[in-house]
């Protein structure tokens, strides 16, 4: 089969267009890899079927890790023989997925070498995805990539390779450091990186300020947002710059602060910081004039994923504010004292945010030794359902 | 058993025949209202006629003797026409203002306020408690007394931002609007039921009983040789609903039964949509007959708010404004799991955005 | 013990104060009425236990009823003989809670001859409740009611009293005839009123503008609220009357609005009516400058009730406008294919709005026949769990 | 089996080496930024140091030819130093504006379109589809390259009203954002399992299969003798949860599969909060390899709301102000039974109140 000429009228077709051709890509490394060639004509299977032809994965991976590989087999292995095996890689992209020419070119020689020649970047999670790649080369291709200096990221019931927004490295709004927070915690976490053994996956991640560029709030079960506590910084001149270039402050700016606390009259901007809820949008639209504050650090919410099962969530706040230095202790104590309760209470493929729901966030904070505060909450209960405990303290509600 | 002369199925009376004169006439075509004083309305009707009412509040609890003595005035004053509201407020309708002082004078001496109109407390909406219900955690007369005797002057004035809806109910069944209330008072159980398993299963039925229970806390057993049932303590929040179908199920407690307090309710769609009332304080002690903890903490909600509220904001619209951290520091209440919801929707009221006001 | 001298420290403590005590009230009746007097003692007893002292009721009512009357028994039987039994009649009231001194004597003077002389008016739902009479009373009360021309009201599974605001009988706003509505919904509904045979209660409410004086909206499994489709009617001369007179425009009206729909120049209110939500909240606060349209009706919300056991609902949009003209057919058609459904496969003590929440309202609106509409959701389903039918409708969503 | 020299454990290499030197230079002490034309930032430092970027779309599949080409550029034109974006855009990191010309001419011939910054359309987050997943109900990159093809001008420009954000997956586990973009585009199955009642009992275990299911919709069975499940079709919505833990439920239907619609979603917390995205068209037929209605209803979409959004109104907040009806309304697209929640929390998307625009 390898040998006929492969015929893909209908992937063809999407070599036209404007858009950059995913089908040209691999036509790109199809000219000098089978693999790639028969993912081509598979996938052209797939188009004329309308469906995939990939069939569920076994239990694949490198010896010591029970994640990092997703193993992958094809229904046509006759036909397609070279792909019969299609196990993709995550590597773990570096904090911030910052390169040089150099690095990259080593991954790419590694896989040329090992693999199908074709790879995501990034995938969702934020890994480096080497795609299809046969069981037999999986070894190989691994002491080669960690003698390189790249380690495999998180797959299956373990953390997830964390990732960041770009912060400090280009950002004048990074509220603290996501790169180094992102490395250091995935550094710190290896193991559980490695080696599953929670009820779920567990994702981390990190962006600099509320404007969230790495969708924390939507897809991780520990979402880390910075933010700051005091007054927005406010360069005057350049707030009536900005008004003289025909920005209109009030309809722009004073107009859509969700909490009406700025006000301009022309001359000056002034903005009431004790009702200021750091939604970013002032400062997102005059980025010359307005900056966070200086008391610096972000808030920790927990348990965003996806629908499955019980309806998708999106992270509610854990902790309101946190100083985030190295080697940020206060998350690495937070994460293993949820790891502990979770790890114990929690059901298989349960997330920590569903896990939460199940037993009641104010069972949780009690287990996991946090004080509840309003902050967590968008309101108080409207049920009148509570379990009060055995005794209760009067003295409590004075 | 003949039903035979027997009337049945008649209905209420038309409320035709009750309609003041001036009413009727100017039917669906009023023009206008004011409130010139607290307690008192004009109606003004496109023809130009007007209808004034006098609003007092009473207890609702009314001894027909008390009735009469309405039905008397109402001879006197308004031509023997009056109503009662939706909050239990008798209205006199008047169409010559000059017995509007009189009339005034009068309800005022044998006890019953004028006011409740406009941005006042009106009269607090209850239900039976101990007077009647078997199901109360409290008393609801008594408790409603109690409060409104320190809310007297809220109710003859004007001066709040906004008008604020006090309801009170003695149990989780809650009769009347308290979920839906700006604070909203409320009588609860806090221990599981005991069971009478003796009388259990003259009385009830064990796989109604057992389907009653929305936690499932319920679980048939046998007891000394009779189906009964047991309650898994741990998973019992003290609804009654269990009592409700099975008499044998007592959850009424002397010991732990108490009062909780709740804020921020609407009904109307003025401004914001309606809203459910949130919980402000899991428990207070049953205090009879002046529950001092439970009006304590009323009147500090009702001034907080006054302080600190904009004309036109009720007390859920203030509370969104300010956020709920504020408002737990203005208020002084203290804030514990039992505020974080834990029930069938929770995750909805978790916060999930970073909008903080980090301020402290 | 009826003998004796009733001390009642506890309750005389609740005399004290401006508020108009139901204490005192109890003692009027006390004066001449046994039932009434033994009602205070076993009320001091409650005060002094902090308990309830009555029973649940069993099944007591009036011959051919299944509803009306509320069974209850004193857990103190010995020591209050006269309040053994101490049974509530519910008894209709008219609509808007009218009466002439005449009527309401007559109702005073069938209740000292038959029961307690204990009386709430009103009951949350509406009803004149008589408090307290003795089982053998029952029928000759309701003879004497009957005759005077009164009713009993619902209690149990069954329609319960219909209630409504004051509406066109006093109030500028109304926008139908909720007097009329009322009453008519009650005497049609008579025969459901007084013989359970649904699976819960049901509840309806008619106020005749969003205001909803009668918390219709909260307590309601059919909401009956007043509304208009046209513009708000507006009157610039009291407009200004008011600005003169210190209503800041600006302040109270333009920036409450909920949808920023509404101008002022100083001069001019300009209502973009297609923006209006029809809140009423411009209307309140200038009551003799504003009103609502002149082509008037109601929205028809289902499905509000009190928590147990499912939680608290709050009626949701089933109709978003119908006119409301006499004999109200619309009404009707609704109220009674919803019971055609509820009844036959509504679970026991399950509310009609749980109900439509477990079947679903896309499933429900299907066996009322009635399309769906984007005014009945704030919003579309974020869930992807979607319940296609068997044969998917290509061209429905071209 | 000795690791032995076998390195683990080592995780990625330190971004520190991979930085610009003007990045480590200025490294957290950036002032303000500047979006000179699309595609082209400047991030100006507190010490006057400036750095350019020039943003360049990808299909994010990439050969290691175009990483080794891009890899070239960055030699040329940015010291060899580049980064990927959090949505799969590539990032040249230059300190010498006149590179920036040369560099945009050279992508824009390899077919790389510069763009993606400001209130455009970013390249399309995305998944696997047919190029790897076996659970998915179309293809991802196909989908996405038509898609693009008719937004080209989007990306490449700045004028929408705010940042548009796409997204797509393949199915409901929705490896993504899908849940919370502007315009998500879902692989949907619209059929319940075939079940492989050979393979099942080797494959699966029964108890772990049936408590997959979040409707309960699976229940054991013996089939020909053998320990199997079968499916309650009335309560099966096509999750493909089951498919996921055993390979032997069939998802994957060719006839049926097809994609759904989904809009008004966002992340950020600028102006309002997070929300999820809601569903707008339930379904549409598979139709490779361009998926005309799915493109069709993309572009009506963004047009629409191009056209009638506010300056600074994400697709969800411009929906908010003009309600749900009127979206429908002026996108064309029917209201169906299917827009209607009837999942756990159904009745939290029923509209609670009278605020409604009555016009037609
Ligand atoms: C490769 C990737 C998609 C992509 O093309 O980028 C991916 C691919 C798969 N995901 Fe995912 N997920 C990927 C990011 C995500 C994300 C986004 C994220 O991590 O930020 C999500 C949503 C966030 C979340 O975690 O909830 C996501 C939510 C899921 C879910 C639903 C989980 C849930 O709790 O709702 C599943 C189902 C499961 O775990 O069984 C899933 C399962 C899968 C599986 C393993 C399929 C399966 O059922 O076993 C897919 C393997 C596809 C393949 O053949 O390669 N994937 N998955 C992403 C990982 C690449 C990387 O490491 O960088
Ligand atoms: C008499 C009564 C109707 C009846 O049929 O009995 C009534 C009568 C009027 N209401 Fe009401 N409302 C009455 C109960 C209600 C209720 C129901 C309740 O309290 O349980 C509500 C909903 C409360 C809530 O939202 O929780 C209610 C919400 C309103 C509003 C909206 C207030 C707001 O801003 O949210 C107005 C408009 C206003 O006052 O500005 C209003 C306005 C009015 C007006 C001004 C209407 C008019 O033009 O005549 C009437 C005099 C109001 C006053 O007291 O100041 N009425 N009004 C009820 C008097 C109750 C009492 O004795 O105090
Ligand atoms: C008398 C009254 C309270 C009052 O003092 O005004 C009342 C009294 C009782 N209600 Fe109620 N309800 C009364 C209005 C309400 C209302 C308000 C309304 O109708 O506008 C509600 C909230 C609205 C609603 O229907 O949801 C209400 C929600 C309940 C519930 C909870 C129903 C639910 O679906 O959540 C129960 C429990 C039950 O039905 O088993 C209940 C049950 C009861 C019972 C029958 C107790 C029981 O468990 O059997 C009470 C008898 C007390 C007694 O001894 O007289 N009562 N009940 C009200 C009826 C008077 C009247 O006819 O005018
Ligand atoms: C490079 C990148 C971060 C990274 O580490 O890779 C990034 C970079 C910047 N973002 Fe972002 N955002 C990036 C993904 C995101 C995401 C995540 C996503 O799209 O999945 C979001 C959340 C989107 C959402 O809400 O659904 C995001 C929401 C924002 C916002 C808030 C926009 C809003 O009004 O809601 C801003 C502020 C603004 O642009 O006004 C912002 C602003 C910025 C600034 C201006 C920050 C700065 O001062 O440097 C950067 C250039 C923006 C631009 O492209 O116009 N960035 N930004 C990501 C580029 C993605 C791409 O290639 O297109
Ligand atoms: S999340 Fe904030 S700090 Fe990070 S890149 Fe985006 S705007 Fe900058
Ligand atoms: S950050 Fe947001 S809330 Fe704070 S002042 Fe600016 S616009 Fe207002
Ligand atoms: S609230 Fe509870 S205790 Fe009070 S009257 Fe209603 S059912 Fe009885
Ligand atoms: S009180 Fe409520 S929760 Fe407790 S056992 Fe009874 S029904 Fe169940
Ligand atoms: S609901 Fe409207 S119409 Fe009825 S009394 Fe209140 S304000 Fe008037
Ligand atoms: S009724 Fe409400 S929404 Fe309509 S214009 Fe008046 S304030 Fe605005
Ligand atoms: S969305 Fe579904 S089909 Fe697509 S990659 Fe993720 S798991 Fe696979
Ligand atoms: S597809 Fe989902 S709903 Fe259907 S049987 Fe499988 S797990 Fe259950």
């Amino acid at each position: 089969m390898a040998e006929k000429e492969l015929k893909t009228p209908l992937l063809d077709e999407l070599e036209n267009g404007p858009w950059p051709s995913f089908v040209r890509e691999i036509k790109k490394s199809a000219a000098k890899n089978a693999m790639a060639r028969e993912t081509l004509g598979q996938l052209e299977r797939s188009y004329e079927d309308r469906i995939s032809h990939w069939k569920h994965g076994g239990l694949v991976g490198v010896m010591g890790y029970g994640g990092g590989v997703i193993g992958r087999y094809s229904d046509l292995p006759e036909e397609f023989p070279e792909v019969a095996e299609f196990h993709t890689y995550r590597v773990n992209q570096p904090s911030g997925w910052f390169y040089t020419s150099e690095a990259l070119r080593t991954i790419c020689d590694i896989w040329e070498k090992h693999g199908s020649g074709l790879t995501n970047m990034h995938g969702s999670t934020g890994d480096i995805i080497l795609l299809g790649s046969k069981t037999e080369a999986l070894e190989p291709c691994f002491a080669d990539l960690t003698e390189a200096g790249w380690d495999l990221g998180g797959s299956g019931s373990d953390v997830r390779t964390p990732s960041c927004c770009v912060g400090p490295g280009r950002c004048e709004w990074a509220c603290y450091d996501t790169l180094a927070a992102c490395y250091d915690i995935t550094q710190t976490y290896q193991d559980e990186l490695h080696r599953p053994m929670f009820p779920y996956k567990y994702k981390f991640k990190f962006a600099g300020c509320p404007n969230d560029c790495v969708a924390a709030i939507a897809r991780s079960d520990m979402s880390i947002i910075g933010t700051w506590k005091d007054s927005i910084q406010i360069d005057q001149d350049e707030v009536r710059a900005y008004a003289a270039s025909g920005v209109d402050i009030e309809a722009e700016v004073v107009e859509l602060c969700p909490t009406g606390c700025i006000s301009w009259d022309g001359e000056k901007l002034v903005i009431d910081n004790s009702e200021c809820v750091k939604c970013m949008h002032c400062i997102n639209v005059l980025p010359k004039a307005l900056a966070p504050g200086k008391e610096r650090g972000a808030t920790i919410l927990i348990g965003a994923k996806a629908p499955i099962v019980g309806g998708a969530l999106l992270s509610s706040v854990f902790v309101p504010f946190i100083e985030m230095e190295p080697p940020f202790e206060e998350i690495k104590e937070l994460a293993e004292a949820i790891w502990d309760v979770w790890g114990e209470y929690g059901k298989n493929r349960e997330r920590v945010g569903e896990f939460i729901q199940r037993v009641g966030l104010g069972n949780f904070l009690e287990e996991i030794g946090l004080e509840p505060v309003p902050e967590m909450i968008a309101h108080p209960r409207t049920n009148p359902y509570i379990f009060f405990d055995e005794e209760l303290e009067e003295d409590e509600d004075e | 058993m003949a039903v035979a002369q027997r009337k049945t199925d008649i209905g209420p009376p038309d409320y035709r025949q009750f309609l003041h004169p001036v009413i009727k006439k100017n039917y669906g075509k009023w023009k206008y209202h004011e409130i010139p004083e607290p307690g008192v309305m004009v109606h003004v009707a496109e023809s130009g006629d007007r209808i004034y009412t006098v609003r007092a509040g009473t207890p609702r609890l009314l001894s027909i003797e008390s009735i009469r003595l309405f039905a008397d005035l109402a001879d006197r004053y308004s031509g023997g026409y009056l109503r009662w509201t939706s909050r239990h407020n008798v209205e006199f309708l008047l169409d010559d203002p000059k017995n509007i002082e009189p009339l005034k004078k009068e309800l005022n001496d044998h006890g019953y306020p004028i006011g409740g109109t406009g941005n006042s407390i009106s009269s607090i909406v209850h239900t039976q408690g101990w007077v009647h219900c078997h199901s109360s955690a409290s008393d609801a007369s008594g408790v409603v007394k109690a409060v409104m005797d320190q809310l007297y002057e809220r109710f003859t004035t004007m001066d709040l931002p906004a008008k604020l809806r006090v309801a009170y109910a003695c149990c989780l069944n809650m009769c009347g609007a308290v979920h839906c209330s700006d604070i909203a008072i409320l009588g609860v159980h806090t221990k599981p039921p005991t069971i009478n398993h003796e009388d259990l299963p003259k009385m009830c039925e064990v796989p109604t009983l057992v389907s009653s229970c929305p936690t499932g806390a319920i679980r048939p057993a046998t007891v000394d040789g009779k189906q009964s049932v047991e309650v898994e303590d741990e998973q019992c929040m003290y609804c009654g609903n269990c009592y409700t179908v099975c008499p044998a199920m007592q959850i009424n407690n002397a010991e732990s039964d108490g009062i909780s307090i709740w804020v921020g309710g609407k009904v109307s769609n003025a401004r914001t949509e309606p809203k459910f009332s949130k919980l402000a304080i899991p428990y207070l002690p049953n205090n009879p007959p002046r529950w001092p903890e439970v009006v304590d903490a009323v009147v500090n909600l009702v001034e907080v708010y006054a302080k600190h509220a904009r004309k036109h904001e009720r007390m859920g619209e203030w509370i969104e404004r300010i956020g709920w951290p504020r408002f737990f520091e203005l208020t002084g209440i203290p804030f514990t799991k039992y505020h974080i919801d834990d029930f069938k929707h929770a995750g909805e009221t978790f916060k999930r955005s970073t909008h903080l006001k980090h301020t402290h």
